[in-house]
């Protein structure tokens, strides 16, 4: 057993810490504040990434000719650790940085490699994902969007929703259904949908917590071509799990922010008062803390130890579903906790909150969805008992 | 054996809740987060025609001169909508508190001013110690010339907005006393400050050299703790029914959905872990239910058990709607996590309430005293110290 | 809302209450000691129920005719509580007099009536329930035991299990399958079966708490007549549930000794000492008994709130499954935590425990049955969950 | 990075699963419940050929001089059986603090003969006043020329038929000091006491004027307190991985029998109710496994987080094996409840760990404490104190 880092990894840690504390948006340690304005926060992004990619800190795991570094998986596990710590701003292209390069690298023709590679790793185009729609949450397979051969376009038409970042996305990585198969999974093509074209719309979603994160995308009419295809007509379910497959660190992003929040969590009970005494002098206050450092404790710590497997067989195992499972409950419970130990204060909102602006307040709420997205918690759990302890498919299945 | 609201109350909750289907029920709490006050006030009038707030007035004071189980269907009914308003700062904490302590003058005045759905009340009591303790009340007021002058300040009053009437705990001579206070009072300085609950306005008060007249004094000087007690009595009783009426719906809404919603081919609603939840939300809300209605029963008769029976209705009432707001989300999947829908509101609200006017660990510690297991403990605390 | 009984309920609560004092047992309140051989406690217990049928105290629902009051449900519920309050020696004839004399009443022959409701009330006759099967638990209408009618004789095959009290029982109320229905639930007989032949074996099951309250039965080419049919042949399933359906109290009894013990475990932590402390000195101990108290109350409460609607339409609902899960759950949180409150000194077992003879301690484990015994709760939360709030049947059924 | 057991460790686990699987599993723990204590010696002298007892003792004292983390999968699988004995008295709680306080004579004695697997320990703590405090010990030794007299009594002392030795913490002069008993010394009187878990037998001793040399006395006369609490850091790393196989077994049961087992035409597997609850079965028990790796990497490299560490592990995996053997009988059914199968085993050894060495409520305190939250408070209660 050994937690420690190669010095080779701590000098990759070190390299990227001095290339962050350098390269930063100006002031953002202090403050981490985001423009609240769209497009000037569409554009911040977009530089924020273009910096990262200019020093090769955007994809590290593609390969160098890509402009990545090649990283280990270590590497990218301290990359995960380091940008948590300096809360760094969010990826613009996070879908194409991290799904959709990597699957273009692994099925995409050359030509479209070529074609698309370069701007996912400037940010020049932007990538969504489209896969959930109304009825296809949960139940992925069961999507309705068509795509229909005409000539030599394909004429798409649906609705998907909660697409992340699809306000800022020039391209789509969409799923529709071509033809209707023997079984729903059967049938369905992965197009790379061109989202600047007028039978794209898009609509904002505005989550419990008054921001806009996701979007529902209507088509009508829209366009796409054979060349904008990838892998084969008929056979993309294969491919949609391919995309989904490329997130070789899992939640690993999650889980040091769990760790960095219970921090300060801790923090906040030590500093915020009542009745001139920390919140946390209250025996509730201590045990409630207790319960959560052990559960974020054992996040962490299941983290590793599936990532030591990983490391050890050369890809991610089904234990994802346990993490998934673990951070996204722990993360709903740790602000929920944070509501409840300021007591009624805890009532109070952005700017007038006596504590970071808000900041648990907004998270809390902002958790609702961490259960949900990404696999639900049932689902996780239908995983879990499946295909590692190996009960029975569920009904419906 | 009749452990059951009579028709009566359950005739007045059938005008309730028609009157707020009219309204189309949270409609009215979207109009107050869309900033639309007067649309809030227009059914808070149409609230008052029903005679919401003469219930529990004497027959003297021109109320209805009935108890506080007349109450619960009531705020059952706001609960389920949402109902924006001071109604439960209103009638179940100052009505109570004034009935009980006030004079025959004060009572003419104020009761009959609710009464009649004039004015309403809320509760200025929070400082910037941030605690619902003795000790948190520091707000300094003055007595001079038969007349208070008031320093200080108060913090998320809750809808000040539709509230005439400030009750304030103060202190005088280094003691708690209860002040009535006019919202138009001068030197009273009202900043809204921005809640977590959008269908509650929050605000603090400055008060800067506030003068009262000593006929604003609730009960005698230096009982106000006492006092608040009294009126927290009232208030969770009555807060463990809107939390009831809360949960119901969202139960309602919440099978409602699972019916319909399918994946996998199948109503979501037939899959077990959404179809046990519902049956733990079911349980959870008919439990609260039952410890509400004893709760307000215990009140109304003053039954020697009421204060645990109180503290039991609030901390399992609010607890249960904070887990069954919750769930109710995660059922909904995504679509529950928007603006666009109500599970959120409910969430919010249900967090309102955990700690409004005194933390669960508060009532914990106020239960377990009424229980006599504190005394026991101190008994024999006290006998080990005789025999060492 | 009225909590208080009428100057005829407390006069009969007063009549039992002074009955009780002078035909209980001897010794009975001080220790509630019952004999530990299993001859001779099936004699005290019949002869218990003997004394109560003598003074018509064993059947009180019944018409006086059959030797009961006519009782209302009013006095059941106060004959419970008063049962309860002297913790009264079990009836070992109960299957007898809540299930198969009022079914008799109901639907048996005049003849069935005559020959078997005399006995049932004395205990000269004790029956037991001969429905559940190892494979046919929660999913009852799966019964396997089998009756084919061969001359005058149905011969009758197969096994039983959970059948309490059959080691003194001299009739069983048996389930048997007598034709292969469309459905299940079809094709099932009722039979009155007298358990003294050659073909019925009882075998014990110890529990997990080391007593003895369940049987298996084997049924071995067992006899039965035409005469001991209850009901028409193949038509049983509507007598089966019949049967079920007169328990008008629900389980009423175990919520009075749900709020009995927890004042029991009350004054546990008020008298047991650790270092000269009593426990209920630890605040995590006042805690969890506050938590106890609030749920406690909430199922007492729930209690009279159903039985309330039960006294104004006639006849008990389904909110009855709402009640069981609750009390059944809550009795085992409450033993679970009378064990976790006494620290270690909760592993002593009955003479050497330190409170009780070790009374908490057995009755954790006999608890684990409540949650499964009379219908599982995550049965009870189907029926929650169709029957009150109108979800869709469960798969499979 | 690598967070896991390494080969030879997992090896040896193969061993002693073997072993254990050759014996019948829960075999062992039946035998000794019905009365058959030369079968379970015979067995437990099985487990001593394979070195179990060796692991963590030094080379020059016979021993393997492995650490705290090769350990590890040893109680795990002593977990999976709950194989009767007192590994975890010996090897994790005498063994470390032998090694870390006793003179070298001591050690030559004692680990040479406990590596031999000739003899071991057993812990005598528990007095009437039942608490694990340092208060609680109050059993008198008095030192008077060159040996301590012993008066008083010892309960719930566990499974003394496998041990020759008591750790036994005593009063001298008003302090506490650790003192190694020989179970055979005039004087001592063993009752055996009933049990909750019968696969522990538990014991009163009452010592009426034993003597013991000064040479029986671990560590410094009065270092007593500091002493045991080394020794729990090392009980409760390892007991947390006797919870953890334990789970492991529970959860390979119930998964099998959820397949195989069907009502209403299907495996009750399929049923959410079941599968959701084995999912989160599965997860406790993995989170278990991570922090209980983790306690004993920490305490094995003295690392600063090991007290904080050692307590979640312990207070995790104590409350996740109370919690999932329970769930183990529901999803039994019936079956779960009878003396017959395995389920009520676990059950009862779950609540045996429970409090045993200390209550949960202790642990909390211990850790919280090591994480400087105490000291956060105290340090601001002090500063107030300046203040006013």
């Amino acid at each position: 057993m050994d937690f420690s880092y190669t010095a080779q990894e701590e000098q990759f840690r070190q390299e990227l810490r001095t290339w962050l504390e350098e390269n930063l948006p100006e002031g953002w340690l202090a403050s981490q504040q985001l423009p609240s304005e769209e497009a000037e926060l569409g554009q911040f992004l977009r530089k924020w990434q273009k910096t990262l990619a200019d020093s090769r800190w955007a994809a590290i795991a593609w390969p160098e000719k890509h402009g990545g570094r090649n990283a280990t998986l270590m590497e990218e596990i301290i990359y995960h650790q380091e940008m948590v710590r300096v809360k760094a701003p969010p990826l613009v292209n996070y879908v194409g940085l991290h799904m959709v390069g990597p699957t273009l690298m692994q099925i995409g023709t050359p030509e479209q490699q070529e074609k698309y590679i370069p701007k996912i790793l400037t940010g020049e185009e932007v990538w969504c994902q489209g896969y959930s729609e109304p009825n296809a949450g949960s139940d992925l397979a069961a999507v309705q969007t068509t795509a229909v051969k005409k000539g030599d376009k394909w004429v798409i038409n649906g609705q998907k929703i909660w697409t992340s970042f699809a306000h800022f996305a020039d391209r789509c990585f969409l799923v529709a259904r071509t033809s209707k198969g023997e079984k729903k999974h059967h049938g369905i093509t992965c197009f790379l949908l061109d989202m600047n074209q007028p039978g794209v719309e898009v609509r904002p979603i505005i989550q419990m917590n008054g921001e806009h994160d996701f979007n529902e995308v209507y088509l009508t009419d829209a366009v796409a071509y054979d060349s904008e295809i990838i892998g084969q007509v008929d056979d993309g379910w294969r491919v949609t799990i391919a995309l989904l497959m490329h997130e070789r660190t899992g939640i690993g992003a999650q889980v040091f922010s769990l760790e960095q929040q219970f921090a300060e969590l801790v923090n906040v009970a030590q500093t915020v008062t009542e009745d001139d005494q920390p919140l946390i002098a209250k025996p509730e206050v201590r045990k409630r803390l207790l319960d959560l450092y052990m559960n974020q404790r054992g996040s962490l710590l299941n983290y590793y130890r599936n990532l030591t497997k990983q490391l050890k067989v050369g890809h991610p195992g089904v234990e994802g579903s346990m993490d998934k499972l673990f951070v996204s409950e722990m993360t709903k419970k740790l602000f929920s906790e944070a509501i409840s130990i300021q007591g009624h204060a805890g009532m109070l909102w952005e700017e007038d909150a006596v504590q970071d602006q808000g900041y648990w307040q907004k998270n809390y709420l902002y958790s609702f969805g961490q259960t949900i997205g990404g696999g639900t918690s049932e689902i996780q759990k239908n995983t879990i008992a499946e295909r590692i302890l190996g009960l029975p498919k569920d009904v419906g299945r | 054996m009749d452990f059951s609201l009579n028709e009566d109350q359950e005739l007045f909750r059938k005008f309730v809740r028609k009157y707020l289907n009219d309204q189309e029920q949270t409609k009215v709490a979207r109009d107050y987060i869309a900033g639309n006050v007067e649309a809030v006030k227009q059914a808070i009038t149409g609230v008052n025609e029903l005679g919401c707030m003469m219930v529990n007035i004497p027959d003297d004071y021109d109320g209805m001169g009935l108890g506080k189980l007349d109450l619960v269907p009531i705020m059952e009914e706001f609960g389920r909508t949402l109902m924006p308003g001071v109604f439960l700062e209103t009638s179940a904490f100052a009505v109570p508190i004034i009935n009980q302590f006030a004079t025959t003058e004060q009572k003419q005045q104020y009761l009959s001013e609710v009464a009649s759905g004039e004015k309403a009340f809320t509760i200025a009591w929070l400082e910037p110690s941030r605690s619902y303790t003795e000790k948190g009340i520091q707000l300094e007021a003055i007595l001079e010339q038969e007349q208070f002058t008031l320093n200080g300040m108060k913090t998320q009053v809750a809808d000040v907005a539709f509230a005439q009437y400030l009750i304030v705990p103060v202190r005088v001579n280094g003691e708690v006393s209860i002040i009535v206070v006019d919202k138009e009072t001068p030197g009273l300085t009202i900043t809204a400050q921005k809640g977590f609950d959008e269908t509650r306005q929050l605000s603090s008060i400055y008060f800067d050299n506030v003068t009262v007249p000593i006929s604003a004094l609730i009960g005698p000087l230096g009982d106000g703790w006492g006092i608040l007690q009294e009126g927290l009595l009232s208030y969770n009783a009555a807060v463990s029914s809107v939390c009831v009426g809360a949960m119901e719906k969202i139960i309602e809404v919440a099978s409602e959905y699972a019916c319909i919603r399918e994946q996998f081919g199948q109503a979501i609603g037939r899959y077990q872990a959404i179809k046990h939840r519902l049956a733990d939300m079911k349980l959870s809300l008919e439990t609260a239910r039952s410890l509400s209605y004893y709760a307000n029963w215990a009140l109304e008769t003053t039954s020697e058990d009421r204060v645990e029976a109180i503290c039991s209705a609030r901390i399992f009432a609010t607890q249960a709607f904070v887990e069954i707001a919750a769930h109710n989300i995660q059922i909904h999947g995504g679509i529950g996590f928007t603006e666009e829908i109500d599970c959120h509101l409910f969430v919010k609200r249900s967090r309102f309430y955990e700690n409004y006017l005194g933390t669960q660990a508060q009532y914990y510690d106020q239960a377990i005293s009424a229980l006599g297991w504190d005394a026991a403990t101190k008994a024999k605390e006290h006998e080990n110290l005789l025999i060492s």
